[in-house]
């Protein structure tokens, strides 16, 4: 199963509710403002490194450079996709849930 | 394989529709099939073709009319949504006594049952929003 | 539908917002009441502020204000419509001091676990 | 008390467009004055006379061109705005070469200016948005 | 100077940063979804009742009946208001500013 | 203009939202700048995920995917319309790491105190 979350974790509470309901073993998108979330150096970094020994975590490489940040300033063990891997994604998983 | 796609906010105020567009472009190039596109909620202002965004940006309902000419997309405006937001084609506005009607090239007003049905013939049904 | 008759998918609709502030409680509602002639596999979850849609007492009577379309009384339809899988996110309840008491429609509430499995086994996630 | 009023979403998706409706209906009725209500962002989507709300619904933008008419209110439809979401009146449609126009009775379509004019002119600027 | 907050503390961080930066003796109006905000028993009790020690609260009585809610529930200290009384706290402050 | 002549309010503008997730922070701009032709006292506040609008080295281009107009060059020719005071959250940077070094524009970093103070002289708050 693939979640898909595009807004900002300091803006609402989408990726925290998000990661506290995914099972284990399902992939996770952050896109859009979601991309803050994969950023090193945040608040939010503890909660998203944590979530990686539960949970695949992609981030959306054309949303990142878009808000002035590129593979450099992602969370260790977090995976940059284009929109091509963007659509793997979806294609690999059974079913996708968005959290607007 | 078949996706369905559904995109619930309007032009420019909310990326949503960009990604949608985006994502969109990018199942077609990799050879999957879009079995529809579901404008829901403010999704409806995406059909309308009386805007006129600015030179040096984006033409968001153009860039979705073009792609639907290119690959024979199915675009499906929500009816009980457009009419809430005022996007009528032909028919509706005669039907409803309004003397213009907004909707773009490529788009189509249709109900929510296009929906339900986009998620029972899709193999993946993929929600754009806020 | 003649196409789509031998299709018994299992629908989840998500409901996170609360309601009148924005549109989507009133329309994700209406998609799962055209949803319903479908006769397919439906489930409901609230969770976050969704869980605000089904508070009993709603009041939205002009003269008290809001002026807007009172809905709540459709979540009590949905039984007749054969949707009767409505779950509720325990944790939401809890941070807003809600217990069932207080829901106009009954529903069963999940804990984490629970409420992930049963998004596990969904083939269509509608959220607005 | 002179007081200007900007809304900034669009009608039914967000409560902005109500509240802001009830604030200036409830200072008017408090003997204030309304010096304008500028729409900006997705509120110039308030100024569609083609919405056909549901039976047992309020109309948001009747509502609005009602009261217009009733107090003399001044209704500003920024143009930048409206241009990237398909908001148009006579002038503009023909000026952008448009086969159609879609504003309300009560509405015009104005500048930017006319957003800081309103926060200079007023004793009190309140903002209603998403 | 008064404050106004139309989002759920649950989903957004609004009034978080809205208390935050008032100054004291401010005045803050809860409306629309952010009504949640001042009722009585949620996780964010806490923070409100605090907040009554350096602002005036208020709370927008029709948007509180709309979400089946009253003045019973509402937290000790914090007033309710209809929309005259909307009006004349805008009128009664200098300046409004609205925590979008 | 001309009955605006000798009114010189205290203009703020408040921005809270990350750029292009939404279209608050290029719209908000635009009004920065019709409104510096009115030679009012303006200043800019950047609180919460708003102190993103000026990260540097913002890249949209159709190629790299975004596709979106890059506005965020604007926020250099402020200077040149008089829009000289950019006031940011210095809690909202430090949650999000963030040193002035970041950003696009020279700013000054204000504490809760002195933003509140500087929120409290203004006239007129505009928040998109």
């Amino acid at each position: 199963m693939l979640h898909t979350v595009n807004k900002s974790p300091f803006e609402k509470n989408s990726l925290e509710t998000c990661l506290r309901l995914a099972s284990a073993g399902n992939a996770v998108l952050l896109f859009e403002d979601g991309v803050y979330g994969a950023v090193k150096g945040t608040r939010f970094e503890p909660t998203v490194s944590n979530a990686l020994s539960n949970n695949k975590i992609y981030v959306l490489v054309s949303d990142l450079e878009a808000r002035g940040m590129n593979k450099d300033n992602v969370i260790d063990g977090v995976e940059t996709v284009d929109y091509a891997g963007f659509v793997d994604l979806v294609a690999d998983n059974k079913s996708v849930q968005a959290w607007l | 394989m078949k996706f369905g796609i559904l995109v619930n906010e309007g032009p420019y105020q909310h990326q949503a529709s960009d990604s949608a567009y985006q994502f969109t472009k990018a199942a077609l190039e990799k050879g999957h099939e879009i079995f529809r596109v579901f404008f829901y909620h403010d999704g409806v202002n995406n059909a309308t073709r009386l805007t006129v965004p600015p030179r040096d940006d984006r033409n968001i309902v153009d860039r979705w009319s073009e792609l639907a000419k290119e690959h024979n997309l199915d675009l499906v405006v929500c009816i009980a949504a457009a009419q809430r937001r005022g996007l009528l084609d032909e028919n509706e506005a005669k039907r409803q006594g309004k003397d213009a009607n907004n909707i773009a090239e490529g788009f189509r007003i249709s109900g929510l049952g296009q929906l339900i049905e986009a998620g029972i013939q899709s193999e993946r049904l993929v929600v754009f929003g806020d | 539908m003649e196409e789509d008759e031998e299709i018994i998918k299992k629908f989840l609709y998500v409901n996170r917002k609360a309601p009148y502030g924005t549109v989507y409680a009133l329309e994700s509602l209406e998609v799962v009441l055209i949803g319903a002639a479908f006769d397919q596999d439906v489930s409901l979850a609230f969770i976050d502020d969704g869980v605000y849609q089904l508070k009993k007492d709603q009041n939205t009577s002009v003269d008290a204000g809001a002026g807007m379309k009172n809905f709540s009384k459709t979540y009590r339809a949905l039984e007749a419509y054969d949707v009767e899988k409505l779950y509720v996110d325990k944790k939401s309840m809890d941070e807003r001091g809600l217990s069932v008491d207080d829901l106009l429609v009954d529903v069963e509430i999940l804990d984490e676990a629970k409420m992930a499995e049963m998004m596990g086994q969904q083939d269509v996630v509608l959220s607005f």
